[in-house]
């Protein structure tokens, strides 16, 4: 796939301001100053592996990349057999398409997800956390939200419903 | 939570007409929200109209199921009872069913069958001495009212109450303020809709009453996670799903106005029993611990073969779904009955309301990516398993009807046939409570199966209990 | 770490030692495949141990449902009946049972208890006048072999045919050739896989004969496949699981070789009743058509308290998983049972097979991706209902069991029992279908429940009739 065609750019040249809500601003914030301190007193401990598993792929879009944890492969090989695998790589679900987020979910989540490799013990199959599944819906909702404009909530502030509800395999049905 | 998605707002939509608490009649809804209702048009149409023309009624189930005529014997239910059809026809169909021409009922009756809530609203503020006028009306929903008014009318006559809805305006000039009166609708757009921001809401009383008791009480529900959390925050006040329940829960509640088992005639208000739970049996012990206002114990009918006051099922459909499969995974009435469909570049709810055996692709295979072919013998399988049992319970229950009667033939004492009475109670209870809900077990399979089981223990143990009243053995009491 | 497991994700397996067709013995097999066998050793675990040691035998089923030994009377499993444990049990279990010590069994027992295939294939050849050396019965399968020795050998006695396996080879010196004599085993890798490929596959004459009748009947099996494309190609010959079945077929096929409805004893071979079906009624049909060789009507045992012929239910896991939604969305036994588990890069079959709900994150939460705790919820609420249908029916059929006796004592003739003993049997027979199945209603929810539900009526209706009799009336027939 050439890098000019990749569907989350056309996504972010799409998207609008209204996605970026004060509330995750506010968020960013404090979660991002806690997050650094983290990130620098476990720094140390990280890095190798980082290196090592090819960590550094978290900064690529390349799918490939992610498999090269083979905790992954799973969700590889059925996204390749999924609806989205012509338009969305995995960083098209799994980072904010807002521009400070994105690059804050990453270095967490590649830097987590290095550790629990090395360190085994999590949860196998995987299960995701409750912040990247909110990372997920709003990117279903960005691609989407023309025409899943009545799903949104009628009020501010809202609920609305999880759209793997009902397409639970849009991305990999297999784990 | 995983329902709990706190979102922006969707763009406010453009209003071509104005519409209002009292905007009963849905045709100017229709203006603002074109495909909405014209699906909603479509519930006239069902599969019955070729057994000669739309204004044929849909097929008796009494006629179909003799045995139903014996389970409502002395009761209205033995004179006319039919298969469902879509919406548009709910207010016709009861003002036509002879357990309306024929027997005197109570005006609660249009509580699920008619956009009745400006018409409480009406008669509650009057009652409370405040402004009744059209524009009063309008401005705001006024729960108080509501429910004031339902209680003022539910144990008055039908066509006294049928009368007051005709009366009441179905619309206003959002200009000249004027009145509309256009007459009584079917279930309409006010009925599920806040009409400033299309937001989806209940308004039904016996719901609102009913969804409170529930939360007060200590059934689980782990399918109503709001529930819970209102519990955990200390149950203050009262469980209220407009501002509590999520949208998830409200794209079922919505259904749960009316699909729902209920106390319906002239000596107390509507009710739904659910101050234990939702459970079968809960509803059943509601029931039992219930006295009329004038002391008498509860019952529905006395059943007129034996003499037994029995209870009768209605429709428990959103109670038989909360024992269900669906409900535990978080899939709404709206999901099957209401799914999205695609319409040009947006996706809207079907609002042509009916079987999603209709409309497996929408309603099911979103989810169920399997072929439509084997998702209709899953549901055939389902659904001939409990029509299965509901004839052998139903068999069970008639060889008992004989078996009193003979009894009593005999010469059995009231005292000899109290516990038979009780056994008869439960068994009939049970076999109604599955065969008067809608989906033949599909809403909760295993729990469906289990209920005619137990109705068919109850039957067949009366019938032993007559059989040694016979022989003039002692009798034990049910249990 | 990580760069282990990068290492193993290259690692392709080596063979260390070489097995071969007579290889029962586990051993050498773990030398190849040693996280399958360090796991298969693991069945030895069980959460009974608990209960005073590893050698203390798992709690009696007997003594925690006292009616079951009302429901046996007269037959062996009155004796001694208890839940089941790990497959390194299973030999053990069998031996030291008071049904065998107590009791003279027939040797098709070992059929499912023991690694046995080398024996009946050794048996076979030697009565089909072939070559039965070591080195012969190391060479193949040869399938004719090992039907001619299981039919030898079925109906002979427990000891004898236990003496037989204990003699034969389990296992071969690859450059010598020479024999390794260690006794029985419990079942075992070579029962399930072929020794040079670790293709899985079934081994048992029971499964082979039986599916084969199964094919050949015309019950639908939406649920397997290949016998669908098999019937579809005209039937011809014999439908062969080890060559025609999809691999996902055989993840339950190779269970399907012992959880399953037998007939076991010695009056005829070892048979499981598949000839019209997998529905409990089709197994039922079976039996009744049956005949012995020597003519007489099939049954089980005669209940001691009654005197009535009645059938036994043995673990029908495999039928009643047919009758499920799992088995109809494709999910095998070892989907469940032995899910797949990461060990470092590469996935591989958990050989501990046990119950699922000690292992829900791999059993259950691939598929289903929802708490564990909400997963554990399902189960107990299914198992729950099942529960207590079953309780309901064990008070009907003990119930029923007095009134016999009593119309017995009373002088009823035998053509009077005739219909009642009818009933008494279809009763009993479907309660201990779902009793003695080991899920407790998971494998098929609602047809657990239907099952149960049929059950009631026919014990209740054996007690009406014998109370009819003691009144003198008629008594219609079992329908
Ligand atoms: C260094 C190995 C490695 C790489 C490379 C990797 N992952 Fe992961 N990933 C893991 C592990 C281990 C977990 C499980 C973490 C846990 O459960 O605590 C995980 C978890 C996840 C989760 C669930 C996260 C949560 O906690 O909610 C997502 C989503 C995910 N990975 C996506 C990706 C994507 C997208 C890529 C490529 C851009 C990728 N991963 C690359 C090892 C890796
Ligand atoms: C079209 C969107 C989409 C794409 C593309 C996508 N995913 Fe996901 N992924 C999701 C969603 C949605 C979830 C959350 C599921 C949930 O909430 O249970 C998820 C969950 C996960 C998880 C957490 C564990 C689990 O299975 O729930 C991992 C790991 C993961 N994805 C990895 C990947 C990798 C690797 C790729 C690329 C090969 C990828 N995903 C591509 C939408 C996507
Ligand atoms: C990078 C942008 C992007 C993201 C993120 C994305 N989608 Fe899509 N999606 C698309 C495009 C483009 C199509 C149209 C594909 C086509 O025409 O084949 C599509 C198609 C679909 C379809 C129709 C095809 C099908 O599978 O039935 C569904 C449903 C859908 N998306 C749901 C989702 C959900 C749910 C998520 C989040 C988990 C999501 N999408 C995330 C871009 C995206
Ligand atoms: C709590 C809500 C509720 C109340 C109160 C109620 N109904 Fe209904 N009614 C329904 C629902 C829901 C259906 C559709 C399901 C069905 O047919 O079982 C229905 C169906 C009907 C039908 C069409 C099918 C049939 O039964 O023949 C008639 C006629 C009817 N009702 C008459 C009445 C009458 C008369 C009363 C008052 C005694 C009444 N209803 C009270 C909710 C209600
Ligand atoms: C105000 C009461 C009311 C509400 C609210 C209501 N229903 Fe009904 N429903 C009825 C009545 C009454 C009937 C029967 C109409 C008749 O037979 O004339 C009915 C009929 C139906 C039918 C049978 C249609 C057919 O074509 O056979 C379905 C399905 C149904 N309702 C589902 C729902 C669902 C889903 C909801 C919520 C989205 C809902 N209903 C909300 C009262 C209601
Ligand atoms: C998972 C899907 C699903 C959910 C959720 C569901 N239903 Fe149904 N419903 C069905 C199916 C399937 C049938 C059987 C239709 C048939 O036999 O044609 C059915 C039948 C019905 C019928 C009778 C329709 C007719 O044609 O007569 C009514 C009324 C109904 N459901 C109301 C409800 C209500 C109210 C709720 C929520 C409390 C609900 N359903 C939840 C799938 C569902
Ligand atoms: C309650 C079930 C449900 C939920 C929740 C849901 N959808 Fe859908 N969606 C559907 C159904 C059903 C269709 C198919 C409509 C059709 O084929 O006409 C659909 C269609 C779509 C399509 C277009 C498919 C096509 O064929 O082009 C997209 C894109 C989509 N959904 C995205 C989303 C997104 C994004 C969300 C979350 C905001 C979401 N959906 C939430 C049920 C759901
Ligand atoms: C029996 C209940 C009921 C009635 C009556 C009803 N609706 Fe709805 N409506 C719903 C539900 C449920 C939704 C889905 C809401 C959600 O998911 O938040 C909905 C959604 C909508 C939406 C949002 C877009 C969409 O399609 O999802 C509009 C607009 C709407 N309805 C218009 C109308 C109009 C106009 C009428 C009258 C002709 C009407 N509704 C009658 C239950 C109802
Ligand atoms: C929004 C998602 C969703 C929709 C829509 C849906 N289902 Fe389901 N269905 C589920 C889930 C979740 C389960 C529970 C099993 C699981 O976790 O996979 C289930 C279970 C089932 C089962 C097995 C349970 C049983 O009672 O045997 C059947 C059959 C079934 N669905 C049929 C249907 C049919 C028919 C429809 C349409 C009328 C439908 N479903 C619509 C999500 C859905
Ligand atoms: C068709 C295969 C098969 C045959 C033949 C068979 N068994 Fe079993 N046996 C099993 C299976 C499977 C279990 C585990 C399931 C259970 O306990 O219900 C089991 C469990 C047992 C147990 C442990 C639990 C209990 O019942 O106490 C004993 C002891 C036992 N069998 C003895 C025997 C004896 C004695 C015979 C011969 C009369 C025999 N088996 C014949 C398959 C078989
Ligand atoms: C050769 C016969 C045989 C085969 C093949 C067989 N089993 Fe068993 N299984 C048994 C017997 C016998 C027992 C009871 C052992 C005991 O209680 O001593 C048993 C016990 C079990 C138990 C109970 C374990 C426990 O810890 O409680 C499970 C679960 C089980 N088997 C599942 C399976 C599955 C799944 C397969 C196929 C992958 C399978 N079995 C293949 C004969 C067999
Ligand atoms: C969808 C998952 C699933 C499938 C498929 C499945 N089982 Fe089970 N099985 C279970 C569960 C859950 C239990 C209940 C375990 C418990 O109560 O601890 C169970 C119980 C059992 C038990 C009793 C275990 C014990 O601890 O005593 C046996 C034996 C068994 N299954 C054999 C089989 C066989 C043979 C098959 C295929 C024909 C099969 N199962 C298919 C999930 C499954
Ligand atoms: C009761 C049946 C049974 C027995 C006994 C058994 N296996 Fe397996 N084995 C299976 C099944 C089922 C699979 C999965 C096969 C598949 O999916 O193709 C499997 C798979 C395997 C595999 C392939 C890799 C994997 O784990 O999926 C190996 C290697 C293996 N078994 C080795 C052994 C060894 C060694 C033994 C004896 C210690 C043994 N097996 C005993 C049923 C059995
Ligand atoms: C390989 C996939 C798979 C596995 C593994 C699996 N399931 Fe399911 N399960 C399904 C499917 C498919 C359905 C049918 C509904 C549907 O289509 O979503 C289902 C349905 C169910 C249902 C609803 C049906 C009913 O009887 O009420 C329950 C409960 C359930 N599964 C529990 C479990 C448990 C517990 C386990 C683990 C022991 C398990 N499942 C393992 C795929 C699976
Ligand atoms: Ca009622
Ligand atoms: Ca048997």
């Amino acid at each position: 796939m050439k890098e000019d065609s990749r569907p989350d750019e056309q996504a972010s040249e799409r998207s609008d301001s209204t996605l970026v809500s004060p509330t995750r601003g506010r968020r960013f914030g404090k979660g991002a100053f806690v997050f650094a301190i983290f990130l620098g007193l476990l720094f140390g401990v990280g890095t190798f592996t980082f290196g090592y598993g090819k960590g550094a792929s978290y900064l690529s879009n390349n799918p490939q990349s992610c498999v090269n944890c083979h905790v992954m492969q799973g969700h590889m090989d059925s996204w390749q057999q999924s609806s989205h695998h012509h338009v969305a790589v995995c960083n098209d679900c799994h980072l904010p398409h807002d521009p400070i987020m994105k690059w804050v979910t990453k270095a967490d989540n590649g830097f987590f997800h290095s550790l629990a490799f090395t360190m085994g013990g999590f949860k196998d199959p995987i299960q995701i956390k409750e912040r990247n599944r909110n990372v997920t819906q709003s990117t279903c909702i960005d691609c989407h939200k023309d025409f899943v404009h009545p799903l949104l909530p009628a009020t501010n502030g809202g609920d609305m419903q999880s759209c793997i509800h009902c397409h639970a395999d849009v991305g990999h049905a297999g784990r | 939570n995983i329902f709990e998605r706190k979102q922006e707002a969707r763009a406010p939509f453009t209003k071509v007409v104005e519409v209002s608490e009292v905007s009963s009649d849905p045709e100017p809804w229709g203006l603002n929200f074109p495909q909405q209702y014209e699906d909603y048009l479509k519930t006239v149409d069902d599969p019955y109209t070729d057994f000669g023309g739309n204004h044929a009624l849909p097929p008796s189930k009494l006629e179909v199921n003799p045995w139903l005529v014996r389970l409502f014997a002395g009761y209205a239910f033995s004179k006319d009872y039919r298969e469902a059809r879509g919406h548009a026809h709910m207010l016709a169909d009861q003002e036509v069913t002879k357990r309306v021409t024929d027997v005197q009922q109570s005006g609660a009756c249009l509580h699920c069958h008619a956009s009745i809530i400006p018409t409480y609203r009406r008669i509650g503020l009057e009652k409370l001495g405040k402004d009744a006028s059209v524009a009063s009306l309008a401005s705001g929903f006024q729960q108080e009212a509501v429910i004031a008014g339902f209680q003022e009318v539910s144990q008055k006559k039908y066509e006294e109450v049928h009368a007051e809805v005709e009366k009441t305006a179905d619309g206003m000039d959002p200009i000249s303020g004027d009145p509309h009166l256009g007459g009584a609708h079917p279930v309409s757009c006010i009925d599920c809709h806040d009409p400033d921001t299309m937001q989806i809401r209940v308004t039904r009383p016996g719901f609102i009453l009913g969804i409170d008791k529930l939360a007060k009480s200590d059934d689980p529900v782990p399918h109503l996670p709001s529930i819970k959390q209102w519990r955990d925050k200390g149950s203050k006040g009262n469980y209220d799903p407009n501002t509590m329940a999520s949208r998830q829960e409200m794209r079922t509640f919505v259904c749960g106005q009316c699909h729902v088992e209920y106390y319906c005639a002239n000596k107390m208000t509507l009710t739904f029993p659910w101050s234990n739970g939702l459970k079968m049996e809960d509803l059943e012990a509601e029931w039992d611990s219930t006295n009329f206002p004038d002391g008498g114990e509860f019952y529905d009918y006395v059943h007129k073969e034996t003499g037994t006051k029995v209870y009768k099922a209605q429709h428990p459909e959103f109670e038989l779904w909360s024992q269900g499969i669906h409900a535990r995974s978080g899939v709404s009435c709206s999901d099957c009955h209401m799914p999205y469909e695609k319409v040009g570049a947006t996706k809207v709810s079907s609002h042509w309301v009916r079987s999603p055996m209709m409309n497996i692709n929408k309603a099911c295979q979103t989810c169920h990516n399997i072929p439509e072919e084997e998702i209709k013998a899953r549901v055939d399988l389902i659904q001939d398993r409990t029509k299965g049992l509901i004839d052998r319970a139903a068999s069970a229950m008639t060889e008992m009807l004989d078996a009193i009667i003979a009894a009593q033939e005999a010469g059995a004492t009231e005292e000899q046939l109290a516990p038979i009475r009780k056994l008869q109670r439960k068994a009939m209870w049970r076999l109604d409570y599955i065969a008067s809900e809608n989906s033949k077990g599909f809403h909760a399979s295993q729990e469906s199966a289990r209920i005619l089981g137990e109705s068919i223990d109850y039957s067949r143990q009366a019938i032993a209990a007559c059989l040694k009243l016979a022989a003039g053995e002692p009798v034990a009491t049910a249990e």
